[in-house]
């Protein structure tokens, strides 16, 4: 149904614009294997990105390269989250560790969908970014305990990043009509600060307070920074209409 | 020497040399040289392809490319492991890297303006890459061959990949066509001079060669490169770049033009069109990530101790 | 006290005050907060017109976009100086707005995701600003005023470049004109809410007025505002996205719908869409130059003592 | 002519792809002094932009945003230097440095162009040049005897912007083609140098050696920073084509 696709979209856009960011630090992390850890994330993502705007566009007719690349920014409903830049490496991380503990909580609950398709996405993705889950948590160690500089950097990382969390619990009117299908945002509310609590913990960083972005993406308000990604995203592949790649 | 008798006897035999076998000095710093050199090419020729993954034209080509580029990590990652066993550092050759006192790939230097370019590198760069990597999978040093094996799966694949992006682009649009062409012309003959200069300039072959490192000249390996290449071409579509470039019935090879060396001891020289924004990304990179390892240094010290406490 | 005698008289007579003359402790703070409130949003509302620089449409748009936001950053620079000469350094009022203490105007805390929002921008927001800043002008502190005075004549001017910008837009295709409509609907609202809370909920205000430093209420600058605006969105073609908006003949002015004060508390209390971004930028900007600044600080130290060596 | 209009262009790229570069810093600067600085130089330089593109338009019929909107990267004539990027501030005011010395010599020369336009423009230009050469001066020398880490940034910026020095002084055969109507490349060589060197004396910075970038921009072969650069200078003008701003 439409409201289906629309919920796939929500879910695509927010691993394809992630994925996006990702892709950046490849020739560019602080030690090759996190040119590889990195890299392996961005795949993963652009994986799930894939099958869900594949199973978006089935109802419309549109392949997932019409709704990747053919879109404007307003046609697109990423979180702000998934937005915002890279920043330095904690920040990065700290995106990451709000990001994965969202995406597994939602695509566990996922699995239980009355969809099929939706279903067999979220059991395919949930192990997926459980690593993306761990990957975040070991890093968010080692940079709160590590030198006196990377705890500093890690405290900013996720106290820039913490506003965008609220909105990826926001139940839009789409949630009602898609009720066995669709996850309840504001139901993964508990089972992610659970999550993310005790790794909190290990590392003494309290849960960060002061902003909260109103976000707005589910309804095509985006962050200033998506039109910049999308200007580069889909600059070679708007130049040629209609061309196969 | 006993040791000495015994390498040679290795050597001559076609055997494998392994880290803990004795081995002349002058073997040790060639691998090295030629190890790590590799390994930097690898890593260095991460960034032209890099350059395109934000941009890549379709979401099956962007997530190819990441994994292709990725790829290139891993076998860095390798490679500088197989140095390693020879005793140097891997903080070493990175020094060397980002002081640019290193060696890598010339063909690096150059940029990658256009989604083409992701197509020559893969088959005209990469293709370069397996004719002279094959037959190191059979150098005698161990960690090296077998370091070489893996690679060149992985190489294969690239090149095939390579080769479909100029495919898709031939069958496309005329604009898509006159890329692939454009590309082409471009990585052609730099393509050519990865082989090295010709057998009767390239004074340190022969040693290699009695090593069993090397097992073809850089003149056979071009010449073999070109007779890959020419029907490719023609199913690609593409011209090769080259008016000389004919079969030589009598010699059953091509003929080919003249390489322009002036250009390639340029871009060695370090005046080629990216020579400079290469190394500085590498060293904005190392340097840029020095916090980030100096944490994990930190935090892997201090679990340690609480493991022992 | 005749100190006290004095600054009330020169109240009295509408005339100024000036830095070196005795001021109530209350005037002083009151103005701090002001003007520097009035700074920081110069300096943060940079942000949501930056945004465009490197995307605007045309050459000339692109030019006039970049000395508007320029344009931004000396009206915070005479802000801060005024503010300066009521006893506050530059840089405790940088550190408060970083720390998130000092306010600015919440409309900044809004994101401009389309270019049509350059019109808006300067339409409304500039717009609400003049109706709020022209009787600033004649605020009892002189180099308040003063200030005023400059950057009012520069603000009508970018007010006219919004109302240009939105112009074009409704003069051009379906989808540029349907691209200002969109904008127009956006940012009325927080617009009018710029003007501050309803008079009856507005506790300061009385005793800037009484100090001369306010010199008419929030709902008056806003009816003001309103009766400026509908005229030009008639020039303009653009609707005012206020159902209830409508001419009340009796008592000579626009009736409005009820303005959404939870949403503007919202915004003030930091749950806007683009607080967060907004002090991270400006944190960043001033962390990442610090050693810039030290470096002129020392440079300039170093030099003062070879002048006089 | 169209050689003239060629030449144009390569003027008029270069000043626009280092004003996309300086637009940048607005509201990032590292003081609000430099946020103005950055843009009055920004300023001037859309404004020479604007200028020789009009006048390397006119010859075709087109409008200097038609080249500025509608051209491909391989159109572009831009020289390297002013295609990288801004990187910290030391690296934007040594690429300023160089630039601004040679665009000085270029106007100075330009003025005595028997094109009555170029020359026009020149004079007008040369004034304001003059001006980003002195705000350049007076921060490569208070970086470099700033602070110890200033210094240090000051000599990588300049050693990293320096290899694309060379490129300026290349004379393409367009020049041969335009005596007395051009400035020939080459014939700066000595001047800028000259101009230079009490400024690297002063503030002890010796001139950084190694690599030379081979170039090609004038070409229209170009360093991988100019598509990125393209992509968001153009992206909202080529979502509406034929539209008027």
């Amino acid at each position: 149904s439409h409201d289906i696709a629309e919920y796939a979209l929500w879910l695509g856009d927010d691993s394809l614009v992630l994925a996006q960011h990702l892709g950046w630090w490849i020739s560019r992390a602080p030690e090759l294997e996190e040119d590889i850890a990195l890299g392996n994330i961005a795949l993963d993502l652009i994986g799930h990105a894939r099958s869900l705007l594949h199973y978006a566009g089935a109802e419309s007719g549109r392949t997932e390269d019409d709704l990747a690349y053919w879109r404007d920014e307003p046609e697109w409903r990423s979180a702000h989250l998934f937005e915002q830049p890279n920043g330095d490496f904690a920040h990065t991380i700290a995106r990451q560790f709000i990001a994965a503990h969202y995406l597994f909580e939602l695509y566990s609950a996922l699995m239980n969908s009355t969809d099929a398709t939706l279903a067999a996405i979220a059991a395919k993705a949930v192990k997926e970014v459980d690593y993306h889950r761990d990957h975040s948590i070991q890093w968010v160690l080692r940079l709160a305990q590590g030198t006196e500089e990377s705890r500093r950097r890690m405290i900013t990382g996720l106290s820039d990043l913490w506003p965008f969390l609220e909105e990826l619990f926001v139940d839009e009117p789409l949630i009602d009509r898609l009720e066995g299908i669709a996850v309840r945002p504001s139901s993964l509310r508990a089972l992610v600060e659970a999550a993310m609590s005790p790794v909190l913990a290990e590392a003494e960083l309290g849960v960060p307070r002061g902003f909260i972005s109103s976000g707005g993406g589910r309804r095509g308000d985006h962050s200033e920074n998506l039109g910049p990604l999308l200007a580069e995203l889909q600059v070679l592949a708007r130049a040629h209409p209609g061309a196969t790649w | 020497s006993a040791e000495e008798q015994q390498f040679n006897d290795l050597i001559a035999a076609d055997s494998r040399i392994e880290p803990r076998d004795w081995m002349p000095d002058g073997y040790r710093k060639t691998l090295i040289r030629q190890i790590s050199q590799h390994a930097h090419s690898e890593i260095i020729g991460m960034q032209p392809e890099g350059n395109w993954i934000t941009r890549a034209p379709s979401l099956k080509r962007k997530a190819i490319l990441l994994a292709k580029v990725q790829d290139e990590a891993g076998h860095g990652l390798y490679l500088y492991s197989a140095a390693q066993t020879l005793g140097i550092s891997r903080d070493l050759m990175t020094d060397q890297l980002i002081a640019g006192t290193a060696r890598y790939s010339s063909i690096f230097n150059y940029p990658s303006p256009t989604w083409a370019d992701m197509g020559s590198i893969g088959w005209l760069v990469d293709g370069a890459a397996i004719c002279n990597q094959v037959p190191l999978c059979r150098a005698s040093y161990g960690p090296y061959g077998r370091a070489m094996v893996r690679i060149c799966k992985e190489e294969s694949f690239h090149q095939r990949q390579g080769f479909e992006i100029l495919l898709e682009l031939m069958n496309g649009t005329p604009a898509q066509r006159e890329m692939a062409q454009e590309s082409v012309n471009r990585w052609y003959w730099p393509a050519l001079q990865m082989f090295g200069p010709p057998d009767d300039d390239s004074p340190n072959s022969a040693q290699s060669m009695a090593w069993n490192i090397k097992r073809f000249s850089n003149d056979d390996l071009r010449q073999r490169f070109v007779g890959m290449l020419v029907p490719q071409a023609e199913v690609l579509g593409v011209t090769l770049p080259d008016p000389d470039l004919r079969w030589n019935e009598e010699r059953g090879a091509y003929d080919m033009g003249d390489i322009d060396w002036t250009e390639f001891h340029e871009v060695l020289a370090g005046r080629g069109p990216a020579n400079a924004r290469r190394l500085q990304r590498r060293r904005d990179a190392h340097n840029g990530g020095q916090w980030v390892r100096e944490a994990a240094a930190a935090y892997a010290a201090k679990q340690a101790v609480k493991a022992v406490a």
